[in-house]
This record gives structure tokens, sequence and C-alpha cells, in this order.
């Protein structure tokens, strides 16, 4: 079942795809090329009807790692992870905010804690807690981040 | 009367109709306990708010402008307590001799606690209370018409009489107004108004006591609050039996004191029940409610007043 | 007993101040003790809605950076006498958010007096009322 | 004539119990605008777990949120158990539904509370608080505490449910049930809620799947999200229940939905009395193997969802959390835009937003001047109190 829709999403956007990891029938990741994510999560949220559930930032610390989660609601509920591998130095990726509007507070909150530039965000306003107590460049949940 | 009888006369009763009308804003606050499922504040509750309040610190805020802002409750402290000792002579000895007011003059001081909390919410420079203060005034503007309409189906019906005694003996001899329809129509106008005037639910979208905020009054603390809580308590007690003594024939005397004492509880139980079957009304929403409905009963009223009095039929 | 202390416990107006970071049990456990089963009203309290009404605050949460400054701001609003009552763990002693990041480096008890202290994680209505009974049976010696 | 202005809720706001800022944008009588600034309650607990063992990370994120103290635990041990491969005992399985089922219910009783409140009815806040109290008493009996139970961990629950407890429970489960017939007969018959709710605030499915929004706000506009059904865990794939989803997506559906929910709850709860087996009510796994888990639960106000990243240690390097309110908040954007102000309070709480559960993570920054207010919060709940009043007199009630 599971199998047979990770071999449509290959068909459909293989190009993009790294590699694909089937944990259980509820659980999936796709390492995907950070460039692919759009169009990846649009196949899949406009056109298979996944619903965008929430996105992940992982400080690896070699380099960081964004997961978009999208569950396949009509599916059979399975989680669909879309793991993009980022810079450690230069962290950036494109946006899905102007496509999923469900992605515009979580991108926001990914780059105001972890540091992680959305490329296109169409509201990208400087928003960590309060300018007063945390200036630009301090991003308190990475790893080297010291209270 | 001499004037230091007077003036005795005059603190014993205001201080008598600030302790009953203590006592019955706790009759309501506990009414509706009881329709909520709840035990509600013991008798004493009101009195204990007002003592605690006057050992408060009072604060004037930075920006509001002190005079006004300390003087505003006693002008309507002052205002109140001059109705209550007027009505209470009147009640007491309908027909004495001495002049202390008449009919304008109470219809003009009850304005004055109404002026108070205008005057106290703009001097407070709160927003909040600019708000509140204008809603009062509106609200004033909007039963103050009704209000005096009534009064003159009272005027109608007694014939000019402006004393209040003699609203009393007349109606102590010749039956009370209530008991003809324009008489009737005018009881309902009143009870709206006297609702209005005490800034219950559905009319007090100005000062919203219920809604946690407490509009005008939200800069005052302390003494002023006290006073101001003191005036709404004399309110309560006050507005009702001017409406019992203008429609009611007063509370008599002997053996009619119980049934007097009755027409003030009805008066006060149709105020409470109508405060806990209705939610708020918008500020426009009772403008027009008074200057539509009620005026229009009132107007009815006063028709049918003169037609009463040019036909001679008494139940007119 | 003065008066004017013996009226403040028969008539305490509370005001309720979420200091910020709270899971706001504490806040719906204030309200609880206003409805039927608990009902405060019994005792005189009364949650107002103005700070220039308080005789109390109940603060609970901890406070963050950001309402430090507006914690600090009503409380100087209150008019005095006025207590202040720590409602929870975390307002009382920052519980276990003592090393969030946004955590005020101040705790309450040194930003503002605090009077009593009810701890629990919520405490329950009963703790609260009891809490408030004992801080106001202080007040009386 | 524009007559625009701005008007700021908060952030201290008596009938809010939390700090948290709204601003609408308003035309004359009309929402043209909305922005929320919150932040105020952010207390960073994604960072403060990755400092926790996987024991202690549960007494946490219960305290992410006082009415949803069961679903982020719960949440939370489930990714634990993907990441690391961990069995649960069936009993336990039933135990975690019930106490989670419990919350629904209380929670829901909160909300009819607070709308009634909004609404203008004092009394229905009063009396449906007053029937609240069985549940947190048998939530008290059951687990030891009102609200945060600290029933869930890692490998199964904490405590076991005795035979006093089944009887205990059915024995108070009637007076919610009568509660519940209550509401659904005064209140979703009465022809002034229908005028007052009904096509307001309305969100299509559309709308609902742009803004990714979940819960009982989804399962009003027609789209059955649910967890418990879509992607089965604990004990709900073993009960008999009913998915509750009406199409017409307006605050009144909202209602609807949740007033429903409360008899399928009833009916998880007696499910799981009645089938749960006898058993262990813990696997208790030593440790928790490299990997990466995802945990969702449905809580009353939607899905939570939690990412645990283990790599073997007794710590979490990553723990991610998404509260319901944190997807459902910006629907606002689509639902108070264009309505009424005397509606956008009850199309704001009809969300039953939590900003607790979602400020640990976010902040909206206004953009608005802080103009001087013109109106405020309570004004608005005084509006919608006066339109209910309104309604009442053209119904003549």
């Amino acid at each position: 079942m599971i199998e047979d829709i990770v071999k449509e999403i290959k068909k459909a956007v293989g190009k993009w795809i790294k590699g694909v990891t089937i944990k259980n029938s509820q659980r999936v990741y796709i390492d995907i090329d950070p460039a692919g994510v759009r169009e990846v999560a649009t196949y899949l949220w406009k056109d298979r009807g996944a619903r965008y559930s929430i996105a992940t930032a992982i400080d690896n610390r070699t380099n960081f790692e964004v997961q978009h989660h999208l569950s396949l609601d009509r599916e059979g509920g399975a989680m669909v992870s879309l793991r993009s591998i980022l810079d450690r130095d230069k962290p950036s990726m494109p946006s899905l905010a102007p496509v999923i509007k469900a992605s515009d507070w979580i991108e926001r909150e990914m780059s105001e804690l972890m540091g992680i530039e959305f490329v296109g965000h169409p509201d990208m306003r400087r928003l960590l807690l309060s300018s007063e107590h945390w200036p630009e460049g301090v991003y308190p949940l990475r790893k080297d981040f010291k209270a | 009367m001499n004037i230091l009888v007077l003036v005795v006369l005059f603190f014993v009763i205001s201080a008598g109709t600030a302790v009953v009308g203590l006592l019955t804003t706790w009759i309501d606050r506990k009414v509706t306990a009881r329709v909520q499922y709840r035990l509600g504040p013991p008798w004493f509750q009101p009195f204990a708010d007002v003592v605690k309040l006057l050992g408060k610190e009072t604060i004037v805020p930075h920006a509001a402008s002190k005079a006004a802002f300390l003087i505003s409750p006693l002008i309507g402290l002052a205002g109140v307590s001059l109705v209550s000792f007027i009505i209470w002579l009147a009640i007491f000895d309908p027909t004495g001799s001495g002049f202390i007011g008449d009919l304008i003059v109470v219809i003009y001081l009850l304005i004055l606690p109404a002026l108070a909390m205008i005057f106290g919410g703009l001097a407070s420079a709160n927003p909040l209370a600019s708000v509140g203060a204008s809603r009062e005034m509106k609200l004033a503007l909007a039963y103050e018409l009704p209000f005096i309409l009534m009064i003159v189906v009272v005027l109608i019906k007694s014939g000019g009489t402006l004393s209040l005694g003699g609203l009393i003996s007349a109606q102590q001899s010749g039956g009370v107004y209530v008991a003809s329809i324009s008489g009737l129509l005018a009881l309902v106008v009143a009870i709206l108004c006297t609702q209005a005037k005490l800034g219950q639910v559905p009319f007090d979208a100005a000062e919203a006591e219920t809604e946690l905020t407490g509009g005008i009054l939200i800069e005052y603390s302390g003494t002023p609050l006290a006073v101001f809580k003191l005036t709404r308590a004399m309110l309560y007690l006050t507005v009702p039996m001017f409406t019992v003594v203008l429609l009611c024939g007063g509370i008599g005397s002997g053996w009619g004191i119980p049934l007097g004492i009755l027409k003030y509880v009805g008066l006060l139980v149709a105020v409470v029940l109508i405060r806990n079957t209705n939610p708020r009304l918008r500020i426009e929403h009772a403008v027009k409610f008074f200057w539509g409905h009620v005026t229009a009963i009132a107007i009815i009223a006063v028709a049918l007043a003169v037609l009463g009095n040019r036909l001679g039929i008494g139940w007119l | 007993m003065s008066l004017k202390i013996k009226a403040l416990t028969k008539s305490p107006w509370v005001y309720h101040l979420c200091a910020g970071g709270s899971c706001n049990n504490c806040d719906i456990e204030i309200l609880d003790c206003l409805t039927p089963r608990f009902d405060v009203e019994r005792f005189g309290v009364t949650l107002i809605g103005s700070v220039r009404h308080a005789d109390a605050l109940l603060v609970s949460g901890i406070v963050t950076k950001k309402t430090a400054p507006l914690v600090k701001q009503i409380w100087e609003q209150a008019p005095k006498p006025c207590l202040v009552v720590a409602i929870g763990g975390c307002a009382c002693s920052q519980g276990m958010f003592k090393d969030c990041y946004t955590a005020n480096p101040v705790p309450l008890d040194e930003l503002i007096p605090v009077h009593a202290y009810v701890p629990g994680c919520p405490p329950k209505p009963e703790t609260m009322i009891a809490g408030i009974v004992k801080l106001l049976g202080s007040l009386t010696k | 004539m524009s007559d625009r202005r701005i008007i700021p809720i908060g952030p201290y706001h008596p009938l809010q119990e939390e700090p948290e800022l709204f601003r609408l944008e308003v035309d004359g009588e009309t929402v043209v605008d909305l922005d929320v600034e919150v932040g105020w309650n952010h207390r960073g607990i994604e960072k403060l777990c990755e400092t926790k063992t996987y024991d202690q990370v549960p007494f946490v994120v219960e305290r992410i949120c006082g009415i949803c103290s069961t679903s982020h635990p719960l949440a939370y041990v489930q990714a634990v158990e993907d990441a690391g491969n961990i069995e649960v005992p069936e009993r336990a399985l039933y135990i975690r539904t019930l106490v989670a089922e419990l919350e629904r219910l209380h929670s829901h009783l909160l909300w009819v509370g607070l709308a009634g409140h909004f609404l203008g009815y004092n009394t229905v806040w009063m009396w449906s608080w007053k029937y609240r109290e069985p549940i947190l008493d048998i939530c008290e009996t059951v687990t030891g505490n009102r609200n945060h139970y600290a029933m869930m961990k890692v490998g199964g629950v904490r405590r076991d449910i005795l035979p006093e407890h089944v009887d205990y429970i059915l024995s108070r489960l009637p007076e919610i049930e009568k509660f519940a017939d209550l509401i659904k007969g005064a209140v979703l018959d009465d022809p002034v809620l229908h005028a007052r709710l009904k096509g307001v605030g309305v969100m299509t499915a559309d709308d609902i799947h742009d803004y990714g929004a979940v819960g009982p706000t989804s399962r009003a506009s027609g789209v059955p999200g649910d967890v418990r059904r879509d992607d089965p865990y604990a004990a709900y794939g073993l009960v008999d229940w009913d998915v509750i989803c009406v199409p017409q997506g307006d605050v009144f559906a909202k209602a609807v939905v949740r007033v429903l929910e409360m008899y399928e709850t009833i009916k998880i709860i007696k499910g799981c009395l009645e089938k749960m087996p006898a058993g262990e009510i813990d696997s208790k796994p030593k440790v928790v193997a490299p990997g990466e888990g995802i945990g969702r639960h449905e809580a009353p106000r939607g899905e939570v969802f939690h990412y645990v990243r283990s790599d073997g240690t007794n710590r979490p390097i990553r723990h991610k959390i998404r509260a319901p309110t944190y997807v459902n908040l910006p629907t606002y954007k689509t639902s108070v835009i264009g309505e009424s102000i005397t509606d956008a309070t009850i199309i704001l709480a009809a969300i039953d937003p939590c900003y607790c559960c979602t400020e640990r993570m976010a902040v909206y920054k206004h953009k608005g001047d802080p103009n001087e207010p013109i109106m405020t919060g309570s004004d608005l709940v005084r509006l919608s109190q006066e339109k209910t009043a309104r309604l009442r007199k053209e119904f003549g009630l």
C-alpha cells in the first residue's frame, strides 16, 4: 500500500528524490534535493491532497536538516517527511509559503530560532521574541547556543 | 421646622438610605448567584466592600484632571442624598408645610449621579472611561425623554400638583394613579427608566459592571470608588421609591406601611428579574429602544391621561 | 485589629495576572474558584477587571523577559494596600521553566513583593482558597 | 467615508486568561485586517526538552498546556516509541485512550462555557463548569490530579485503573450525559443561537486545506480529518466510535461538532472500560535505540504533533512540538476578515485557541502603529453579547 504510493511519488517527482526510507506502513522519510522541495511538496499537497502538518529543523552540528511533514489523510494517514540537508555555514532553501499558506508561520519560526533562510518567503519579518533581548544572529535552538 | 432639625434629619435619612440601599444590592447579587447554582455573598458583603474601599489608597492618574476626578463622585452622592431626603420627607409627612423641593427639583437632582459619572469618566483620561462616559451620556439623553413624559402623565392626573406630598395625599384619598390604563403604561415606562438610571443590564453598556472592566470607573480606586458604589446603592432605593411616590401613592401610614414596602419590593424584583433574564443591549439599541418603543408608550399614556381627564373617565 | 483590615479580609477583590510563561492551568483553576462548586463570592472574593480596584493580585506563570516590564507596571498601578499571591509552582519558584532561555533572570518575588505562595501544579481550588484565607488571617494578627 | 481604526485586544485583558495581543483593523463595522502578536508566553520548551531525559520530558510537555495536558505527553511517548520501536502492552493502550478522552470531555465543556460567556449567557458558563467538575473528580480519582495527570510514560502508563475506578467512572458519567442532552436541546435548538452563529466565520474545505487546520475546526468544514481514525493509535482502532463531521464551516457547526463529540467520547470511555484486557501496564524499556519518530494525537483542539530524534543516549537530541492552535490560529485571516466586529470574538473563540500551546514557539509582530484604543476586547465581547440580545428580541424571547 505505502509502497505503491512511494512508487507513484517517485514517478511524478523522481528527479528530486535521493532516497526513500520506509520505516513502517505509516512513516516514510524521503530524502530530497532542497532545490526541489517546492515541487515535491506541491505534488503531495495539491495533487495527492496531503495535509501540510509542520516542518522540523534540526541542527546536526555538521549540517542542518529540515523535514517537511505531510500527512496523507486521504490515503491511509501515513506521514511523509521530506528531508532536506542544508549547508552548515549558510543554510538556505526555497520557501513553501507562496504555495502552501500553512508553512508561513513555521518557516518564520525556523528562520528565527534556527537561522535558516527561506528564499521567496513573502513576509519574512524579524520575529524573534523581542528585539530587546534577542540580537540579530542569535539562534536559541542551535546546538552551539548558550543561554 | 428649623434648620438644625432639617440638617440632622438630612444626615439621618441619607445614612438610612445608604444602609437600605446597600442591602438591596446584596439581594440583587444573591438572586443572581442562586440563578447560577451558587450560594452568593453574605448579607454584609456590600458594607464590607464600601468600608474596605474607604481604607484603600486613592490613586489619581497622572493625566487626569485632579479636581474634577475627585469632586465628581461627591456631586453624585450629594445629588442622590438630597433626592432621597426630599422623597422620604414627602413620604413620611405628605402634608408637611415646609417647602423642601418639588417634582422639578427631584428630576434635576436625579440627573446628577449620571452627570457625575460622565464627568468622572472624562476626567480620568482613560480611553476606556471616555468610551463609558460617552455611552452614559447617550443613555441619559435616551431615557430622560420618556422619563419626563411619564411624569407628565402624573401631572395631568394630579391636576398640576408639583408637590410630592400633594401627590401622595391625592393618591391616598383618591386612589392610586397606577389603577388606570395610562398609569399602568406610565409604570412600565418608569420601570424601564429605573433600569437605565440604575445602570442595570440590559442598559449597563456604560459601566458593564458584570463585564469585569468597569468602564467609567476603571481608573477610580479607594474612597472615590466607594462613593460611587454608595451612590449606586442609594439610587437602588431612591429611584424605585420615587416611582412608588409618583404612581403608587407612596408608603402610607399605620397598616399601610407593609403594603407600601411591598410596592417597593415589587418594583425591585421587576428590576432584578429584568437584569437576570436579559443580555446587555448595545448602546445604539438602547437609545433606539428608549426613543422609539418607550417614548411611544409614554406618549400613548399621556394621550390617554388627557382623554381620561377631559371625559372624566377614571380608568383611562 | 482595625476596621480597615477587617473589611479588607471580608472583601478581597482579586485581579488575575498571568505573568507570561504558564501552562494556563492555574489560570483555569482560578476561574474555577468562581464557579458553582467553589463559589468564592461566598467569602466576598470578586474577580475584577481593573487593577485599580484590586486588593490582591493573583499571579500565575513564570515571568518572561517580554512580560517583566508589564508585570512591574501593573503592580505599580494597584492601589495599596495590595497583596500579591503567587499561584502555582511557576510563579513561586519559576518551577521547571527556570532554565528556559526566555525566562526573566529575576523571578517574580524579586521583581515585585510577594505576600503569599500557593504551591502546586496546579494548586487545587481548595488550596488557593486556603492560601488566601491564611494570608488574610495573617493580616489580622 | 473611511472609518478605519485599530482595536487592540490585550496583552492583558480580563477575559483572556493568558496574555496575547490581537490587532483588529476595522473599517466602520467590518474587520479589514487582523494581526496577532504572541510570544508573551514563549518558554522555549523544545530547547528545554533537549536537556531532559526521556522519562523527564513527559512532565515538561505536560506543562505546555493545562488543558491538553495528556495530549502532549501522549504524542511524545508515541514519538519515542516510534523512534525506538518500543512495544506497549495492550492494557496501557486502553488506559491512554481513557485518560485522553476524559480530557477531551472536560475541554469541550470548558469551551461550551466560555462560548456561552462570549455570547452573553453567563448562566451557561456557570452551568457547564459545574458539570465539568464530575469529570475532574474522575480524573483525580483515577490519576491523582485534577489536571496534570502524569499518566503517560515511554512504554506504557504510570498508574493502573483499579476495578473500583471502573465503577466510579460509570457512576459519574450519567451526570455528564444528562448535561450533554441539556446543551443539545437548549443550546443547539435555540433559534437565537442559530441566527447568531450560522453563516458566521465560514471556512471552506479549501481554506482548511490551505492552512492545514485540524480538529473540530476542520471537521466543522466538512473535512473529516481525525488522527484517531486516519492513523489509529492507542486503542482508538479497537473500540467503536464515529468521526463527527458537518459541512457548514461556520461557528455554529463548530459548536455542533464539539457537542456531538462529547457523546462519542462517552462512547469511547465506555468501550475502553468494557474491553480493557488484564495484564501489564508498562513494558519497562531500558534504552531508546537511535532513530527518529513521529507521534500524533488528536487533542481536543486537533492534531498534536511531536517529532523526536534519538541518538541512543538518554535524552532526545531534537524534540519538535506542534500544537493544534499553531495551525488553527492563522485561519483567523480567512474567517474574521470581512466579518462584523460584533462577531469577531466568537469567531476567535470558535477554534478554542490555546496560546500557551502555540507560544512555545510562535511570535507574530504587529505592523499597525499602537494607536490609542477606541474599542477594546471587552467592547468586542459586549458587541457580541448585544447581538445575541438583539436577536433574542427579534425572536421575541
